[in-house]
């Protein structure tokens, strides 16, 4: 139980429950921001930018990136990965510490869950625009057909990605959209507008909040977010084996699981840190994302660093103890040295070395060196995927085939196409919807911030 | 025309005990209202829902059809044969394991749904809008049946409760 | 398969012409009786296309002297099924085969009385042995010609009736989509039905119709089943292959030996048509257009009806002469068709799924004679036929390189 | 008259001779006859030109939803022996001026679309070159002249004919020069006709001309034997086998014959435990001394003085007269040792026009007792008839204005004379002018007749490469363009009424009676032999001509005057015929790896020395600037530079390419070498220029890849340099069973013993398989289609490493990778061993890629087919015709590979189902088999214990490429084994 005498208030600034849902909703009913039509203004050019580099690739070819006979896969498998990555924070917020019953989730996971959204919206149009025959994607379907009929190769990483990301969108949509459902009525029944009140009339599907419908509320939610905790660990196990699956030197490894799955969920509070911070300096949420919460993230992300380091460790270890020259060599020779040597240590550097600063209660604290912090880890987990798709491709088995990859500037132009994508959901997120969960954020509201001890009846 | 008395009440704890003291002078409370969900109240209204169990038949049932599809597309409709294994092999775990949290996901969704009666644009009337804000509303059912000293026995529990409000409704109960 | 299909469509028509048919086949055999050398006369105009009776050699032989030449046995054989008797290998039919440069005489449906009547007509030099010329002119032919014109006709609207099938689905299609369109705005925006059960009925039943009605024109794309084009050349198949009974592989001779069955040069129809002038149906309308072709050195363009995806390499000397499979398994009863129409949809499923049913010349070919477990398996009884399937043909690269 | 072909390769050697009874060549396929709208909207995929046999052409499409409508339409007359869809093979002759071949033609509805080696032939024994393979291409070239040309306006053959003869008569009325300019002629019907048309107007003279000459040779033995020839080269005889400049395995005068002679004499199959030892001495990395035991690099100016030494130190031991010279710069000691160990059954032959130099190498190989035995005198090799004086002579003559009139045949001087300029300015005070090259190529567009030749497979013609060797050359389609065979036009302007095929048959008859050749029935005779293709008949034996001594000579090699400048011909497009040939610009060099261009090959001292890098760019003597290749192996003191590029007017890919290194060749002793020259450098700061080289890492990083072993070692242990198989057969385990196979397993087995790396079978595969070219951009970016490609790696030392080929196409692995990646199914196994793609079922995700170790998988990153970006023969109608009906041409995002040419594997299952009988070992051979002139690939069923696959699978020296990885694959490779001592 959250014992505030230990843990500090959660919710600061003696809120009442109407306090709450005024100031979560003040962005709804007040009029756009300039910085929100500048920076929405700039997703969609980055967007824009990005559909031309989508219309470029389909019309003309693949052959318009920098991939070559031997590098099959580069900056789209690499963006996807990270994508996905950035997606797991909203699920672990949401289920992970459910389960471990951290209260201090409830101002954050709403954010967050959006941020998985739009992260898997960005990473899924990455695999159906490598594709070389985008026009035949729906083969990868197993659908009845008239071709014997055919079906389709269950051995396949790539069927296993396509069923674990829908899955994965699928599962925390919902858990993102019912979260919200109480959320809309809130705003239904207060709002003013008629036309928002026709809307999210519609959206909160009839919501009345009585004890029957919070009792199967809070069981379904309980369900759904069981169900998709192994959906994380699995989602990015799954990505992982499209690289541990193959023989290629540097991904056939059987620590990829476990290293992906941490990886991701650093990258994602690394991008959750980031947001949060923009998010409470923007609208003003410092009650609700207190230093209290960043701090939180920051100690996670201090621990995870660690368990990279020791991946990265790991996998040098294991390159040398397998005794597979191909495995040594990459590691040695192309990742440790060599060609691709910046990628490398830019990724140790970001990942490892750098959030070891959140050791210095000082650094925590200092909410811009955070922030600063938490943008290298997005660069650092970006590299770690340029690391781990191209050098490991570039220089395999047979020298007589190794070659060099770098992107061109359509696959650049997609990469900022998708970021703009993100950016632009994330906007619309802030601007339309209840950005904290507000009757969560109710619910521990009592128990947070008075400074007796709760005992909980149930 | 139904008619209910509501006791609206300003936080959740009075709440609580209000609901007990009621209960203990037999009054039967039909329904509470609340902002956000309240856990000591559905051992007291003795509420549950069979919701896991639905779950557990989605995910069991989800698991062995996509056994049997995966093992019918491969093994007996076409098997072709890919890299020197069985037609028959481990990866189907995989595709089982995400598949069943596929299906009881998105079932116990559609079935919470139904369950709730809830639907895109439904239309609902709350006995008190304020308890989506920052109200918690008891409510006593069947007043239209009660007699004037009952009514008037109730509203007193209420009062003496520390209900800040109370009026009467005639809004459809949603239980 | 597709006659038959027509029969049951066009019951009602079909059997009263059916009928009317066989009672005149009755009433003319009743007559015939007593015209046997009228009929013979009638008879004979078939042979006269191709023979004379002491006028010397037409596309075929003098038949004058014919009685004593072969016995009347063979005769009849032989003018009932030539083609059969050759391919048997009968000495005396392949050195008259051969000594006519190999030009086949169709076969004639004809009773052995029939052609006894003709050789005595011919025994006669040509003459009515004594009988009265008949008025008789209702021949069987024109019955059973008109009868089959109606089949003809059915073919011909078996494919129209799918045009229609395909517009009346395209117009459900759209009554589906403005039917779910008017209960959606219904449902959300105007609520002039208050059962919203019934716009959910509609909804998902027009769902479902339109995406029932997507798949299948989305996998009939690109396919072409019951495509029956006209051609240059009014050609019938029914005449020739079905009447006549050319061997199909007469004329698409390259099918035996090459992947492709081959459209007959236009020199091998002159075979015949330098001496067939004239048509029943079309007179020399349409067979013209062969001696213009000739003249005008300018092959005839024919509209290619079975079409395979690129993607595909189909052998068919591998199917008929290796496979022994009848023209007729994938082509349809081109026999009885007047114009030719692609019966099956030549889709992979319909090809694979022969593939698993159509046992291969396991024993006959020494080909397979490798497979030594196969035929392990066929001695222990694991198996009891091999199949394409069992020697690999159900693979991608048997038919995709 | 009539042509000989059979249907299958089978009874052409079975030899049932079947005589067709049809006069004119068969009606085949001329662009002519169709109309524009038919050939723009016709389909391009497998079936895209049925033309007028089975011709199917979309014509119109209905509407978006609806199938094009298609039409056949069938032949009026359809000849017996055309049946559509079925291949026909017509025994041809290929000559181009300088290579030599014997071949099958395989045409399809009359196109010719392949090259093959003709089995029957006695010297080529069914091996082809790369040129040969690509030459098909060439026949639809779009640069080929259509019609003749009159002074550069397009005219027709009456007033050509016309024209050309009022100049004829009217020079040889008033008496003037004229020069008729060949390449090298060897049909002796050709050479008879050019007689009669030089005694019709004896104002003509006949000059030979190559642009790489032979005339050392043969003036050397002239001096020495009294015999001007080119003695035939026994290397199947030779145990060692001595070479100085001398790229006998790649472009020396027969390499395809000398492929096969050389690689007989290394196979280690079955036990046999000798093999011949090569020396090379060069002045750049030649294929063949990519191959040899020893190589030591050299510059050129020390050939006479190393060749020098060497005969002074074998006459020494035998007792001949010794000439007192300077030591040599390399140890000859072990090479004298071989050499007179090995009297009688060595052979010394040098690349160098230099009488003094080829006069050494005489004398050595006479000490040595090898006329006679690996050099024959008797039956001399007809190629490389060239006349470096008499060119030399015409320039001059030309020049002052003597010649009045020039007619050239087969040859572009104005392009690959070393002294082009000065031929050129002659060129312009000659009157007559008149080309007959079948291009507007250099010489041509200066000349102001062009009466366009036919291309070769469009011609008769007879070739006598070999004393007593015959070869037909027969037409396997009719002219496609308004063109006329060469012969014919000289028949024509000497007013006789025949064509040539009569001619020559008559040529023949006559020939055959005047040498008194035994060959029964003429005409049977005649027409076995066309069927044949090719016709040895039995010379006397006659005695070795004596060996007259000369004082022996040599030149003093050049000290420290800076880079001697080594020229050679690329094994791909050679002496610049080919330069318009984009199967052939696109094909790696064996050596360097790099294509569409030429460059200049440093040694990597100088280049540290002068801070030179890849792609560089230098400018050579002011005249060109070129980009710079550091070459190991490039001997110190040299560069290298290849000849054949800098065309100006090769057509739409080959012009422009490179740069023009004939005016670089060396004139010496009065005849032009390519090698010598000394030239200075200077490199150009900050600039480069791209090189599109298709492998940039040269070292095999200790793995075992390409294995080799020395022959005492592999004799001591047969495993020995293969020690890594056992290991892994011992250690590799799997938790899955291995797949059985019933009746057929398909597998292929490659010796790297024999394997030379010359790369014929690269554009074997690009011809059979519709491989797309796709330029010099992308290959540069690493995405180079050909199927099978040939690694190359160096090891040992920098400036002279030990180079190793190694062909690599799918492996077809029992546990293949790529196959279990694929999420649509695209790939996966067929019941015989097939690693299967179904290309319409690929959606391009390229994981399959990724995942093959071997890297052999092909992606279509572009539309490659009717696209303007890749405007090469898939963007031409003319181009396309080339293609290979049986295989589909692959849409833009699906991967390809080698499928083994399952379209063969199908095709001749199909034949023995239809003869009702078992395959025979041998039956099928893939495309890149048959025409080896190695004999290196062996394909078949490794079921079948007899087959020779399976015998040499089962070799000692047998391994699998990464076997460790456990792929199983069906291809295997054995060890190379190096003749040398330790």
């Amino acid at each position: 139980m959250y014992n505030t005498r230990v843990r500090g208030i959660l919710i600061k600034g003696n809120k009442t429950y109407s306090d709450v849902s005024r100031d979560v909703l003040r962005p709804l009913d007040e009029p756009t921001p300039i910085w929100w039509w500048v920076t929405a203004g700039l997703a969609i050019i980055a967007m824009a930018w990005g559909s031309w580099a989508f219309y470029n690739t389909i019309s003309t070819g693949i052959g318009i990136w920098g991939l070559n006979n031997n590098v099959g896969w580069g900056f789209e498998i690499i963006n996807f990965v990270w994508w996905i990555g950035i997606g797991h924070a909203g699920t672990a917020f949401s289920i992970f510490l459910l389960i471990l019953r951290q209260k201090w989730r409830t101002s954050i996971n709403r954010a967050a869950e959006a941020m998985t959204i739009f992260a898997v919206m960005a990473a899924g149009l990455f695999p159906l625009l490598h594709m070389g025959r985008i026009w035949d994607g729906f083969f990868i379907f197993p659908y009845w057909n008239t071709r014997g009929p055919l079906w389709d190769n269950f051995n396949s990483p790539l069927f296993w990605d396509v069923v674990a990301i829908s899955t994965y969108f699928m599962a925390s949509a919902l858990f993102w959209y019912m979260g919200m459902i109480p959320d809309f009525a809130t705003i239904r029944e207060s709002t003013a507008s008629k036309i928002k009140k026709k809307i999210y009339g519609a959206m909160s599907f009839g919501w009345i909040g009585n004890a029957k419908s919070w009792l199967r509320f809070e069981t379904a939610a309980l369900l759904l977010g069981g169900m998709a905790a192994p959906l994380v660990v699995s989602v990015h196990s799954i990505v992982s084996m499209d690289f541990s699956v193959s023989v290629v030197p540097g991904w056939h490894t059987t620590i990829f699981p476990p290293y992906f799955v941490i990886g991701a969920i650093f990258s994602g509070f690394g991008m959750v840190l980031t947001l949060m911070i923009i998010l409470r300096k923007l609208y003003s949420f410092k009650d609700y994302v207190t230093d209290g919460h960043l701090d939180a993230i920051t100690r996670i992300l201090t621990f995870i660093s660690l368990i990279m380091a020791t991946a990265y460790m790991t996998e040098l270890f294991t390159a040398w103890y397998s005794g597979s020259e191909y495995e040594l060599f990459t590691f040695l020779n192309n990742r440790v040295t060599g060609e691709y040597t910046f990628a490398y240590w830019t990724m140790i550097t970001c990942n490892a070395i750098i959030p070891q600063l959140f050791w210095f209660k000082k650094i925590r604290k200092n909410i811009t060196i955070v922030f600063i912090i938490s943008i290298f880890i997005n660069i650092g987990m970006w590299f770690e995927r340029y690391v781990i798709v191209v050098t490991s491709l570039s220089k395999d088995f047979l020298p007589a085939t190794w070659a060099s990859y770098s992107p061109t500037i359509i696959e650049v132009a997609a990469f900022v196409g998708t970021i703009g994508l993100f950016v632009f959901g994330v906007l619309a997120f802030f601007r339309w919807l209840p950005t904290i969960a507000i009757s969560e954020v109710k619910g521990v509201l009592k128990e947070t911030t008075t400074l007796k001890s709760f005992t909980d009846e149930n | 025309m139904k008619t209910s008395i509501l006791g609206i009440y300003e936080d959740e704890d009075v709440l609580m005990h209000a609901i007990d003291k009621l209960q203990a002078s037999n009054i039967k409370v039909a329904d509470v209202y609340s902002p956000f969900p309240l856990h000591g109240i559905w051992s007291r209204l003795k509420l549950n829902t069979k919701l896991p169990y639905a779950t557990f038949i989605y995910g069991a049932v989800g698991a062995v059809v996509i056994f049997i599809m995966l093992y019918w597309m491969s093994v007996v409709s076409y098997p072709l044969k890919f890299g020197g294994k069985p037609l028959n092999t481990l990866s189907f775990i995989i595709i089982m394991f995400v598949g069943t949290i596929f299906i009881g996901t998105l079932f116990t969704f559609l079935t919470y749904l139904f369950r709730e009666k809830m639907y895109p644009g439904k239309q609902v009337v709350l006995p008190d809008p304020r308890s989506v804000e920052d109200k918690f509303v008891i409510v006593i059912a069947n007043a239209d049946e009660m007699n004037e000293q009952e009514s008037k026995h109730v509203m007193k529990m209420l009062k003496e409760t520390g209900a800040t409000e109370i009026k009467e409704s005639t809004v459809n109960l949603h239980v | 398969m597709i006659i038959n299909g027509i029969a049951a469509k066009y019951s009602l028509k079909f059997k009263v012409l059916l009928t009317l048919g066989i009672f005149f086949l009755v009433l003319l055999t009743s007559f015939s009786a007593s015209s046997q050398t009228a009929e013979d006369e009638k008879n004979f105009q078939l042979c006269k296309a191709c023979h004379t009776i002491g006028g010397g050699k037409l596309v075929g032989p003098d038949l004058k002297g014919v009685n004593d030449r072969h016995p009347e046995s063979w005769t009849i054989k032989f003018i009932q099924n030539s083609q059969e008797m050759i391919q048997a290998g009968d000495e005396m039919a392949v050195k008259l085969f051969k000594e006519n440069n190999n030009i086949p005489m169709p076969s004639h449906n004809l009773t052995d009385d029939q052609v006894r009547g003709i050789l005595a007509y011919i025994k006669n030099d040509g003459q009515i042995a004594g009988g009265v010329a008949q008025v008789a002119d209702t021949t069987s032919t024109e019955i059973t010609g008109a009868t089959a014109s109606e089949v003809e006709a059915g073919a011909k609207l078996l494919a129209e009736k799918k045009g229609e099938e395909r517009r009346n689905m395209q117009s459900t299609f759209i009554i589906m989509l403005v039917l779910m369109l008017i209960s959606i705005i219904d449902l959300v925006i105007t609520k002039l039905v208050k059962a919203r059960w019934i716009h959910i009925v509609i909804i998902l039943v027009a769902v479902a119709v339109m995406g029932e009605l997507t798949f299948v024109e989305a996998t009939a794309l690109g396919r072409q089943q019951y495509y029956q084009p006209d051609q240059p050349i009014a050609f019938s198949h029914k005449i020739h292959a079905g009447q006549n009974r050319i061997d199909c592989k007469y004329c698409h001779f390259t099918a035996t030996e090459s992947m492709h069955a081959g459209i007959p040069p236009v020199a091998l129809c002159m075979n015949c048509h330098t001496s067939v002038k004239s048509g029943k149906k079309t007179g020399t309308v349409e067979i013209e257009k062969i001696y213009a072709a000739i003249d005008n050195n300018k092959p005839i363009e024919w509209i290619k009806v079975g079409n395979l995806a690129d993607h595909v390499y189909f052998n068919h000397a591998q199917h008929v002469k290796v496979g022994k499979i009848d023209c007729q398994q994938c082509h349809g009863e081109v026999q009885k068709m007047d114009q030719v129409i692609q019966v099956g949809d030549f889709s992979m499923g319909w090809c694979i799924d022969c593939h698993r049913n159509q046992a291969v010349q396991f024993a006959e070919n020494k080909f397979y004679d490798q497979y030594t477990k196969l035929h392990k398996d066929l001695k222990e009884g694991v198996l009891t036929t091999v199949t394409v399937k069992d020697i690999g043909g159900d693979e991608c690269q048997k038919c995709h390189y | 008259m009539e042509k000989i072909y059979w249907q299958s390769l089978e009874k052409h050697t079975e030899q049932q001779a079947s005589v067709l009874e049809n006069k004119k060549p068969l009606p085949e396929f001329s662009i002519e006859g169709l109309d524009e709208s038919e050939i723009k909207g016709k389909s391009t995929r497998r079936d895209f030109l049925k033309m007028l046999g089975f011709s199917v052409s979309a014509v119109a499409l209905v509407s978006s939803c609806q199938m094009p409508v298609r039409k056949a339409i069938p032949l009026l007359n359809q000849p017996e022996e055309l049946i559509p869809g079925i291949a026909n093979y017509f025994a041809s002759t290929f000559f181009d001026g300088t290579d030599y071949c014997s071949i099958l033609v395989k045409t399809r509805e009359n196109r010719p679309i392949k090259i093959e080696g003709n089995e029957m032939s006695p010297i080529t024994k069914g091996g082809t070159s790369a040129r040969v393979q690509a030459s098909v291409l060439n026949l639809y070239d779009d640069a080929r002249l259509k019609h003749p040309f009159l002074k550069g306006i397009e005219t027709n053959w009456e007033t050509i004919d016309k024209d050309v003869f009022t100049q004829l008569n009217a020079l040889r009325d008033e008496g003037k020069r004229i020069v008729l300019l060949t390449s090298t002629i060897i049909s002796p019907s050709t050479k008879t006709l050019i007689g009669e048309f030089t005694s019709l107007y004896p104002n003509v003279e006949w000059v030979m001309y190559d642009p790489v000459s032979m005339s050392a040779i043969r003036k050397a033995n002239e001096l020495h034997f009294a015999k001007a020839v080119i003695p035939n080269f026994r290397f199947d005889k030779a145990k060692i086998v001595v070479g100085f400049n001398a790229d006998y395995l790649g472009n020396w005068l027969l390499p395809v014959a000398f492929t096969k002679q050389y690689s007989s004499n290394r196979k280690l199959n079955g036990g046999k435990k000798t093999m011949s030892r090569s020396y090379q001495f060069e002045g750049y990395l030649s294929l063949t001394g990519s191959n040899t035991d020893y190589r030591y690099g050299i510059k050129p100016s020390d050939e006479g003085l190393i060749l020098m030494n060497l005969y002074n130190e074998i006459a020494r031991v035998v007792g001949a007269t010794t000439y007192s010279v300077p030591a040599s710069p390399v140890d000859l000691g072990k090479v004298t040792l071989d050499l007179l160990e090995n009297k009688g059954a060595s052979l010394v032959v040098s690349g160098t026009n230099d009488v003094n130099i080829q006069m050494t190498v005489n004398a050595i190989n006479h000490l040595l007792e090898n006329y006679g035995t690996t050099i024959d005198l008797n039956t001399p090799i007809n190629l490389k008839q060239g006349n470096d004086e008499a060119m030399a002579k015409l320039t001059k003559d030309m020049n002052s204005g003597e010649i009045a009139g020039l007619l050239a045949y087969n040859v572009n001087p104005a392009y690959d004379y070393f002294n082009a300029n000065e031929f050129n300015q002659g060129l312009n005070k000659v009157g007559f002018k008149l080309s007959f090259s079948d291009t507007m190529d250099e010489t041509a567009a200066l000349c102001d007749l062009v009466c366009p030749n036919h291309n070769y497979l469009e011609s008769w013609g007879d070739a006598e490469p070999i004393r007593g060797l015959l070869s037909i050359m027969q037409p396997t389609i009719l002219p496609i363009f308004n063109t006329r065979q060469f012969e014919d036009s000289l028949l024509i302007w000497m007013g006789q009424n025949q064509d040539f095929s009569t001619y020559m048959e008559k040529n023949w008859q006559k020939e055959i009676q005047s040498n008194n050749i035994e060959v029964g029935n003429f005409t049977q005779f005649w027409n076995q032999t066309k069927q044949d293709g090719v016709f040895q008949y039995q010379l006397n034996e006659e005695p070795q001509p004596d060996f007259v001594e000369q004082k022996l000579t040599f030149d003093l090699p050049k000290q420290n005057a800076g880079l001697e400048v080594v020229l050679y011909e690329k094994i791909s497009i050679g002496n610049g015929k080919y330069t318009n040939n984009p199967w052939l610009l696109e094909m790696p060099d064996p050596i360097t790896t790099a294509t569409w261009d030429n460059y200049l090959c440093v040694s990597i001292d100088y280049a540290k020395q002068n801070d030179l890098h890849l792609e560089d760019v230098v400018s050579i003597n002011g005249l060109f600037e070129i980009p710079v290749l550091v070459q190991p192996g490039q001997p110190d003191g040299t560069a290298s530079i290849a000849v054949g590029f800098g065309r100006t007017d090769a057509g739409k890919a080959g012009t422009g390419v490179g740069q023009n290194a004939y005016p670089l060749m060396n004139l010496q002793n009065g005849l032009p070498q390519l090698a010598g020259s000394v030239i200075s450098i200077e490199k150009i700061n900050g600039k480069t220029f791209p090189l599109a080289l298709t492998q940039t890492h040269h070292d095999m990083e200790g793995r075992p890849i390409a294995r080799e072993t020395t022959l005492p070692e592999y004799l001591k242990n047969p495993y020995a340099g293969n020690e890594q198989h056992l290991f892994d057969e011992e250690h590799n385990v799997s938790l899955y069973s291995k797949v059985q196979y019933d009746g057929l397993h398909w597998g292929m087995s490659i010796d790297l013993n024999s394997c030379t790396g010359c790369s014929n079978c690269v554009i074997a595969c690009q011809s059979e398989n519709n491989v797309a070219v796709i330029g010099k951009e992308q290959v540069k970016n690493r995405r180079i289609m050909h199927w099978m490609r040939i690694d190359r790696y160096y090891s040992r030392e920098e400036s002279n490493p030990g180079v190793y080929h190694m062909p690599v196409m799918c492996q077809h692995c029992d546990n293949a990778p790529c196959e279990n990646v694929c999420p649509v199914a695209a790939t996966n196994h067929s019941s015989e061993g097939l690693n299967q793609m179904a290309y319409n079922r690929c959606i391009g995700t390229r994981y399959c890629i990724n995942n093959c170790p071997y890297k052999v998988r092909r992606f279509n990153w572009f539309e490659y087919t009717n696209n303007n970006k890749f405007d090469y023969n898939m963007n031409s109608d003319l181009g396309k015709m080339v293609l290979n009906p049986d295989v589909i041409v692959r849409q833009r995002g699906v991967v390809e590979k080698c499928s083994l040419c399952v379209q063969r594997i199908q095709e001749k299952k199909l034949e023995a189902k239809m003869e009702n009988r078992e395959l025979r070992d041998g039956d099928i051979k893939t495309a890149c088999q048959q025409s080896c002139p190695a004999d290196a690939i062996q394909f078949g069923n490794l079921i079948d214990t007899e087959s020779k696959v399976y015998k040499q699978v089962k070799e000692e020296r047998m391994y699998h490429l990464l076997e460790q990885l456990h792929t199983l694959p069906s291809t295997s490779y054995l060890t190379r084994v190096r003749n040398t001592e330790a």
